[in-house]
């Protein structure tokens, strides 16, 4: 149900990890890669994860939404490796009974990815490079682990 | 010896994907004190990961864990 | 972009009409047949719809969504026919340049396709059937046409 | 001659997919009532669709009109 892959991800394969009799509603999020962000231009981006710890990090927040929203189901896709614009990043689906649910359950399923899920992006960029992060302003080790950081 | 993984900006940084250092125990707070002594590392937004847990810094690094540096993340 | 069809709904398809180089978040809803409603065991759905007017307030929702979030792109399919148990009765894909709109817009969808869009649903059960309506408890023409209606 | 069309359960009491009245014209609170005399429909909660659009019940339905019975729909 948590996988981070260098394959390009199906959308219709994480959909279908959740779908069940119970469910009436999924949810999915699907993050793709925007050509313009605060007016500059991207020409392509490389995600790199630390593949072990970001499955058990997937998981990790699966259990949380499960602890909040006992009758979602998720699954979560991770892509690594080199983007185009207009690729999918991330697949992210959360069924439940009732559609409500699904839409509160995913929307925390990215706000802790953000957060928690060591995956790391490189911009490419017309005039250069670099290692996105920290767009959260975390201080790691004054806050305690980035688990105990509440979604905004 | 602790062999401690490295990725993103901090790979290249320290052209490795492992440093290895010599002690066989010492603290997430210690290890990252020796890390910025001996690399050009900013360690202050650095977490540590053992064994694919992130650690406290008290908590204790030891030759069977398998340690990693995590900086801040931007995946999603 | 607005499709009735009796044919079963891919996922990908209906979430590739929206993915374009200005959006980073495609929010997915995925309508499917859950088997118990209120302790009732559904065998199956029949959805039949008005699907030339059908299609023009799927429409008409994807014009209300363009002037609330002037930045999203909707679309929608819904199905008709017999349906199973998990089988996907609509799919609605928004995207957006950032997240939060995308979902909002997507909610915004499914509760506007329960006020106006004239589709119908019979349900089957173990112990007979019926046509679903009225959910909403609309007196249509005391509140003007449901296009007034504001969601909940 | 009118053509209305009928879907969902209002199909199945008719018994028919269309129903036609003999007027040219009438408004469509006139038409419900039509309905409602000449057959057991329950009009209360029906609306009535003039070429695609929901209409009020003033509005006026002629011989060119698509007309549709509307009841709650349960879409989704």
């Amino acid at each position: 149900m948590y996988r981070i892959t260098s394959q390009p991800i199906e959308v219709e394969e994480v959909t279908k990890k959740v779908i069940r009799p119970e469910a009436g509603a999924v949810v999915n999020f699907i993050g793709t890669v925007r050509e313009f962000t605060k007016g500059k231009k991207t020409l392509s981006l490389q995600y790199e994860a630390y593949p072990e710890m970001a499955e058990k990090q997937l998981k990790k927040i699966g259990d949380e939404i499960k602890e909040n929203w006992p009758d979602a189901v998720t699954a979560i896709t991770h892509r690594t490796g080199k983007l185009a614009i207009s690729d999918i990043a991330v697949v992210i689906a959360v069924s439940t009974p009732h559609r409500k649910d699904a839409y509160l359950a995913n929307e925390y399923a990215i706000e802790r990815i953000k957060q928690i899920v060591p995956i790391w992006k490189k911009e490419y960029w017309e005039d250069g490079e670099e290692w996105i992060g920290d767009q959260l302003e975390k201080t790691p080790y004054s806050n305690g682990e980035p688990g105990e950081v509440k979604p905004s | 010896m602790i062999h401690i993984q490295c990725f993103a900006h901090l790979r290249e940084q320290t052209g490795q994907d492992t440093i290895t250092l010599d002690q066989t125990s010492l603290s997430v707070a210690e290890l990252l004190a020796e890390l910025s002594a001996r690399y050009a590392i900013e360690t202050e937004s650095l977490m540590v990961a053992i064994n694919e847990e992130y650690a406290a810094p008290e908590d204790r690094v030891s030759e069977k864990d398998r340690v990693a540096l995590i900086p801040p993340v931007s995946g999603g």
